[in-house]
């Protein structure tokens, strides 16, 4: 017993894989002293306001920098004029297209970047913004992505009129982008041919926006004497930002350091490169001295990185058990005025082939059409990986509908169509191979943790009344995500493979460095690598640092998007920590004059087989690694670096439940209840996902009941400010019940699978599912988001719900 | 160069000034002037509350007062909760609940705790998401925001 | 984000004299609320400026002011007028449509209508101003040209710097012409 | 964003900041708690000249009882209404509006007064004071006259206030003993404007309906008094037939204009919506 206690107390002291440790980084954040872009201060900084266009399509006939260089503390006015002789200004896209830096012949959505002013301070920079005389001649503008391909459409960008191919296959009209299928057509049709039941429903994903809650920025400072850039900037990709700028700049990639400092939350919205980025660079190579540009929130939400726009019809034949025999989802992407999409090379519409999600659907067939509208391009995965959110909430989504129309419970239609515990590894249709699921049994733990059968009786009796102010609605969510992106057989953005690293050092005294190529942005990844290490090594978290973010410092890594970070880079921290731990055992093998196959591994020490007090702790070892008495012709030192290609991605699972009351006079939906439970694998730090789901379902509540960029008919943004755009504060916010179960990743080191976007994917159907679930019962079979108190009353009415 | 006023105000315990343009606003004050970058600039609509600062027993958002209305002011920031070595208890608070991610808002949501408890030193949890309605945070859902101002309340209690 | 009006003013003079003024396009365009034509391109085309105010919110636009056609017939002038404004994050577009229509022989009605469009920062946030703006343009005009109307021409440039004559339902032209001082001011202190 | 260039000026008495305003005129802009005004000046939709604060007057500030009048200083804030135990006690409808306003941090430095100078059919107090039958001290160079708040405000943006003139004080009658209020305001959420709000102030007398004051909030391009709902009500007891007759007649007035939080179908609906709940909660309030 003794023993098992002093066990315990050394695994304790390390604070390792399992864990609640604190975090490491909140030190700073607490105390007001983290370093932010904005708090970036350099001397003669200048700093650059951008010039936008009022209009979402309009030609520039002219521009007029003359009062705006007249205003006290403007320094320049740079436009795409002054960008086109060092070929600026234009960007090669992600996507295989181009995009302008700044605007020269044409405006293509509103609030695009025309100029940028620079100036010695903030005021001056806007003073000078404001005077800058911009000529335009507003052109009709196509805000509705269905009427893009119409014969009569407005052509939108002139620039690539005859240009056949977009790098993803022919292109069929001026504002088409690409046609991307995946599946058996053939198979598919056949199946919808001779099915009991078919249902078909048309699905909006809404534009919306990550909107962190720091706006995006950068201080480019490039040093005219020896030629070196330096750029802080809001990336959750630093490696990647690096590799481009060098193709943008054709500055040596050795002489150019991308720094992602503190970053205000990501959410995907600070994963591309964006044309302020690229003119301040231009602007602090032009004038020698640093320049900062910061974007407005209003900015932000106008013209960086929005989401989604995904505009589905999802389609299901089954026999009538309701026992699913084919697939066919299609989606119209609204990809905005140009294609800077974030995906990777070979994966233009992304991931949304994982659409079959948790179910065993035999003939599958997907296809997305890209299409160019006036409206801001980038779009981004919001809290998913690419396309993933759109993907599984058309199937979750769908699966409701089916239930209502085969008259079976929407559990049960689930649970009938689940891949079972003992199928897994699964190839889909699509064929990606999901690593590992336990489903009926997670699907099981929430219904009976809520009492669902009760919750239905309770629903039915309301329904029953005719006087029951408000309506009930369950939702319920049994989504399977992909992410950890990815192998690079499949995955590549420009060329680079996705892969990510881990560079570890540990010194004589047993303290340890690890460097990253990923780039946190509040995920706490500080403390979670450090955890690995601290049981990978056994030595205690509280002596391991954690570095990322500073491309001059840590491998190269493709960043952190897509919940890839623990997936991939919790990977190649695990292998670099052991790669060290087999050369510590040689040491302790050679101490211990013993042969390796004698030793065994015990929390932080090698031991002796059978001899427990002969042992070497790790601690011990650190230390004489670093002298000579090491085996022969071994070096010194207990450092390693791995390069991490996972063989498939990792497919984290969860069942979410959700109840909501409707007030059918006002429209509002109250959640009563929200459990979610999650399957991410391994846990590495339970306080950590636990954080990481309450935040993830906040923001699927926010999409789901509140968020989008709504437009009117001539590309006018109508709701770009916080005023409008949702951000649900403490009161909006429901509370959140969380729950788990473990099923380990069979191909990840150390079983686990990453989790932050599970809450957002899984989350937004539970509630879309439990809005209409509310009105399932009169005949409605979809709702398009945002379920506004506003949207949901004009279903009350049309139903005459609210009839007094 | 437009005409600048003298400002002096008393910031976390200390006397300060700086001269400034009428329109300058508070947070670019305390950001840009005074080196208090703790305060942080999420909006230009007076919605984040990242930008949240004591003013005079108030809660405000510096990027909705100007400068030049603080003449003669005292003023606390994030940068003036701990004292003497010691974390304030809602900082304290906000580490053992993991009541923060990105770190972006909690300088401002932790200034506002701070003027709430003053006023209601034992809220409940709705008092207490009211109380901080006026910060937005995207990345914790406020759950264990509004347990970490629960525990700090609690250890104030205890304290007094 | 567009706004129609329609409406309707009594002017006392006859028809005749009404039509006579309306065909004067510089007169006119002057009538249109807190504009100032700066220069004349064509007998149809003229650069101006245009200033729209509600409360304490202001915005003047910079733009071309169009004479789209006169209808002597049907005693009808339309004009438009579109522009950037001077801060550059926004853009308004105003069509504007007078007709005389007889009222007896000594007096006659002014028909307005108007159609106001905002593009860029003024769309997102002043939609709840559109219609009062639509509004106050037709007001404006409206009272402009009757003043216009009344004024001998010794007394035209004092009639069209004169805020309308004080009453209740005129309080929005106070706030135009003050717009239109209040930019006039600001392009001085500018150059 | 920044605001445009601007002069401040600070005056520390009220016939300062007359003279001050007289003197710059049109130019000029008063500065109360600025939660409206410095916004937009943010945004450049707003370019005043000068700007004139009244946050310096002591006199302007405070709330007191004069007789059976209640008297509120135009620069009291927010979040002085809702600490007042006078008015806790003497006019609870004005404390429960104050606390559905903006956001805390917002409450502490919006003013009363500038809440009801800036003619903003979306601030709360318009109606609210309305429905309190509210008169307001308007302070110029000719010295002091007193309006009520019903008519007081023109349409957008526009009052009986005088380019030259102040709103220095509120002044409210104490509502009759066991008068019943309430306050009902739908919004998207915190911070938001008003969907549609309802202000209610009823005196019962036994069963049946002494007075009912009710006012509206967003419903127009004014804050609306909806007369003849308050008439639909006199002598009648509150139940159903009566509470759909007010709801209708109140939405009978309403002119919302559309925007993101819903088309003008959706907002009148939740104005008749909006009265029938705050009678409701009223009537519950009642003692009489």
């Amino acid at each position: 017993m003794a023993e098992t206690a002093e066990l315990k107390e050394r695994e304790q002291k390390l604070q390792g894989m399992g864990t609640s440790l604190l975090r490491k980084e909140d030190a700073r954040f607490i105390r007001g002293q983290g370093t932010y872009i904005d708090d970036i201060k350099m001397p003669g900084m200048l700093f650059g306001a951008i010039v936008r266009s009022p209009y979402a399509h309009a030609r520039i006939k002219g521009i007029d920098k003359a009062k705006a260089l007249a205003c006290p503390g403007v320094v320049a006015v740079l436009t795409a004029a002054d960008l086109k002789p060092v070929k600026l200004d234009w960007m090669p896209t992600v996507g295989g297209d181009v995009q302008a830096v700044l605007a020269g012949e044409k405006v293509h959505f509103q609030y695009q970047e025309v100029a940028m002013v620079l100036a010695t301070d903030r005021a001056a920079a806007y003073d000078g913004a404001a005077l800058v005389e911009v000529d335009y001649e507003e052109l009709p503008a196509i805000v509705d992505p269905k009427k893009a391909l119409l014969k009569d459409a407005p052509v939108l960008r002139e620039d690539i009129v005859d240009k056949k191919d977009l790098t993803h296959g022919p292109r069929t009209h001026p504002n088409h982008i690409f046609t991307w299928e995946a599946g058996n057509k053939a198979a598919a049709d056949a199946a919808f041919k001779g099915a009991e039941v078919t249902v078909r429903e048309e699905i909006l994903n809404p534009r919306v926006h990550p909107c962190p809650l720091e706006t995006c920025g950068c201080v480019a400072s490039f040093n005219k004497a020896t030629g070196y850039l330096t750029l802080y900037v809001t990336t959750q990709i630093p490696h990647l930002f690096r590799t481009v700028l060098a193709m943008l700049s054709g500055i040596p990639e050795s002489k150019i350091r991308v720094v992602g400092g503190d970053i205000g939350g990501g959410f995907g919205n600070k994963v591309p490169i964006y044309p302020g980025y690229v003119v301040a660079t231009v602007a602090s190579i032009v004038t020698g001295v640093p320049v900062k540009w910061i974007e407005s929130r209003i900015d932000n939400i106008s013209t960086t990185g929005f989401a989604r726009d995904y505009h589905c019809v999802g389609e299901l034949a089954a026999d009538r058990d309701g026992r699913i025999k084919g697939l066919r989802f299609t989606a119209l992407a609204d990809h905005g005025a140009f294609n800077s999409h974030v995906s990777a090379t070979k994966l233009p519409a992304g991931l949304f082939s994982i659409c079959t999600g948790s179910y065993a659907i035999p003939n599958t067939y997907c296809r997305v059409d890209a299409v160019f509208t006036n409206k801001a391009p980038g779009g981004v995965a919001y809290r998913c990986s690419l396309r993933v959110t759109e993907a599984i909430y058309l199937i979750e989504r769908m699966m409701d509908v089916l239930a209502q129309k085969v008259g079976v419970d929407k559990a049960e239609i689930r649970r009938r169509n689940f891949v079972k515990a003992e199928q897994f590894p699964y190839t889909t249709g699509f064929g990606w191979t999901l690593d590992s699921g336990n489903y009926h049994a997670a699907l099981d733990k929430v219904l009976k943790a809520v009492d669902y059968e009760g919750l239905r009786r309770e629903q039915a009796a309301k329904r029953a009344d005719p006087k029951s102010p408000t309506l009930m609605g369950i939702g319920i969510s049994t989504f399977t995500e992909i992410v950890g992106a990815g192998p690079t057989k499949v995955c590549d953005i420009l060329g680079v493979g996705l892969f990510d690293s881990c560079e570890i050092r540990v010194h004589p005294t047993g303290g340890v460095i690890a460097r990253l190529g990923t780039m946190t942005q509040g995920q706490g990844h500080s403390t979670t690598y450090a955890q690995i290490i601290a049981t990978e090594l056994g030595l205690p978290a509280s002596d391991i640092v954690v570095e990322e973010g500073d491309t001059d410092k840590a491998p190269y890594g493709a960043g952190t998007w897509g919940s890839r970070s623990t997936p991939v880079s919790g990977a190649a921290t695990a292998v670099a920590a052991r790669k060290i731990k087999d050369k510590a055992k040689k040491i302790a093998a050679h101490l211990l004059e013993v042969a390796e196959g004698d030793l065994e591994w015990e929390i932080d020490r090698f031991k002796v087989k059978g001899n427990p007090s002969q042992f070497k702790t790790m601690k011990e070892l650190c230390l004489v690694s670093h002298t000579g008495n090491l085996p022969a012709g071994m070096e010194q030192g207990l450092n390693a670096v791995a390069y991490y290609d996972p063989p498939n991605l990792t497919f984290p699972f969860g069942a979410y439940l959700c109840v909501l009351d409707i007030d059918k006079f006002t429209g509002e939906a109250k959640v009563r209840r929200f459990y979610a439970l999650d399957d991410c694998g391994t846990r590495i730090n339970p306080m950590i996902i636990d954080g990481q789901i309450h935040g993830g379902l906040t923001e699927a509540f926010a999409v789901a009941m509140g968020q989008q960029i709504p437009f009117d008919e001539n590309g006018n943004h109508l709701g770009n400010s916080l005023m409008d755009y949702f951000l649900p504060t403490a009161v909006e916010t429901p509370a959140w019940e969380t729950d788990h179960t473990v099923t380990p990743c069979p191909h990840h080191p150390l079983g686990a699978k990453g989790v932050a976007e599970s809450p957002h994917v899984g989350g937004i159907p539970c509630f879309s599912n439990a809005v209409i679930d509310a009105f399932s019962h009169l005949g409605v079979t979809h709702m398009d988001m945002p379920h506004s108190a506003y949207r949901v009353w004009q279903k009350c009415n049309a139903l005459g719900l609210n009839k007094r | 160069m437009a005409k600048t006023h003298k400002v002096s105000f008393k910031l976390n315990g200390k006397p300060v000034e700086a001269a400034v343009e009428a329109r300058e606003l508070l947070i670019y004050t305390l950001r840009e002037r005074l080196g208090h970058t703790g305060p942080h600039i999420g909006c230009e609509t007076t919605h984040c509350g990242a930008c949240t600062v004591d003013l005079d027993g108030m809660s405000v958002k510096s990027c909705t007062v100007l400068t030049v209305q603080c003449e003669g002011a005292d003023m606390t920031t994030i940068e003036g909760m701990e004292q003497g070595g010691t974390l304030h208890a809602l900082q304290q608070a906000f580490h053992e609940e993991h009541g923060l991610q990105c770190g972006y808002c909690t300088p401002g949501m932790i200034t506002r705790a701070y003027r709430l408890l003053k006023e209601n030193p034992n809220p409940s949890e709705q008092d207490i998401r009211k109380g901080i309605a006026g910060n937005l945070c995207r990345c914790t859902g406020y759950q264990n925001i509004v347990k970490a101002v629960q525990s700090a309340a609690k250890k104030l209690a205890a304290a007094r | 984000m567009k706004v129609e009006l329609k409406r309707m003013f009594p002017v006392s003079a006859p028809a005749e004299a009404a039509w006579a003024v309306l065909q004067d396009v510089v007169a006119v365009a002057s009538c249109m609320p807190g504009a100032k034509i700066t220069e004349r391109v064509d007998d149809t085309h003229y650069k101006g400026t245009v200033g729209v105010k509600v409360g304490p919110a202001s915005l003047s636009f910079r733009g071309e002011i169009e004479v789209k056609g006169i209808d002597a017939a049907a005693r009808t002038l339309r004009l438009s007028a579109r522009g950037t404004d001077t801060t550059g994050g926004s853009a308004a577009s105003m069509d504007l449509t007078a007709r005389i229509e007889p009222a007896g022989a000594h007096a006659c009605t002014l028909v307005g209508e108007s159609e106001v469009s905002m593009s860029g920062k003024a769309a997102a946030f002043g939609s709840r101003m559109m219609g009062p703006v639509a509004d106050q343009v037709l007001n404006q005009f409206a009272a402009n040209f009757a003043a216009r109307l009344q004024a001998t021409p010794a007394q035209n440039a004092q009639a069209r710097a004169a805020p309308a004559p004080e009453a209740k339902p005129l309080n929005a032209f106070g706030l135009l012409w003050g717009a239109l001082k209040a930019w006039l001011r600001a392009l001085v202190a500018k150059a | 964003m920044i605001p445009r260039e601007f002069e401040y000026h600070a005056p520390r008495s009220l016939p300062d900041a007359i003279g001050l305003l007289k003197q710059l005129g049109e130019d000029a802009k008063l500065l109360a708690g600025g939660h409206s005004l410095l916004p937009m000046m943010k945004l450049r939709f707003a370019q005043p000249a000068h700007l004139i604060d009244l946050g310096k007057i002591a006199e302007l500030r405070g709330i007191s009882q004069a007789g059976n009048e209640i008297r509120i200083g135009a620069m009291t804030t927010e979040h002085d209404l809702l600490g007042s135990r006078l008015l806790a006690e003497k006019a609870p409808l004005l404390v429960e509006g104050a606390g559905w306003i903006a956001d805390p941090q917002v409450r502490y430095k919006g003013t009363i007064g500038g809440d009801i100078s800036h003619g903003d059919p979306g601030n709360d107090h318009p109606a609210l004071m309305i429905a309190l039958d509210a008169s307001f001290v308007l302070t110029g160079p000719k010295g002091e006259r007193v309006v009520k708040a019903d008519g007081y405000f023109l349409g957008l943006y526009s009052t009986q206030l005088a380019a030259d003139e102040i709103l220095t004080q509120i002044r409210i009658p104490v509502p009759a003993a066991g008068s019943g209020w309430s306050y009902q305001k739908l919004k998207r959420k915190t911070g938001d404007f008003a969907t549609a709000a309802t202000a209610v102030l009823l005196q019962m007398k036994g069963r049946s309906v002494a007075r009912a004051s009710i006012a509206l909030t967003n419903a127009g391009p004014t804050a609306l008094r909806a007369r003849e709902a308050e008439a639909s009500l006199a002598g009648k007891e509150i139940n159903d037939a009566s509470l759909n007759e007010a709801a209708r007649l109140a939405m009978k007035i309403c002119d919302p204009a559309p925007d993101q939080r819903g088309d003008a179908q959706y907002k009148r609906a939740m104005c008749g919506e909006m009265t029938r709940r705050a009678l409701q909660a009223a009537h519950a309030r009642a003692k009489g």
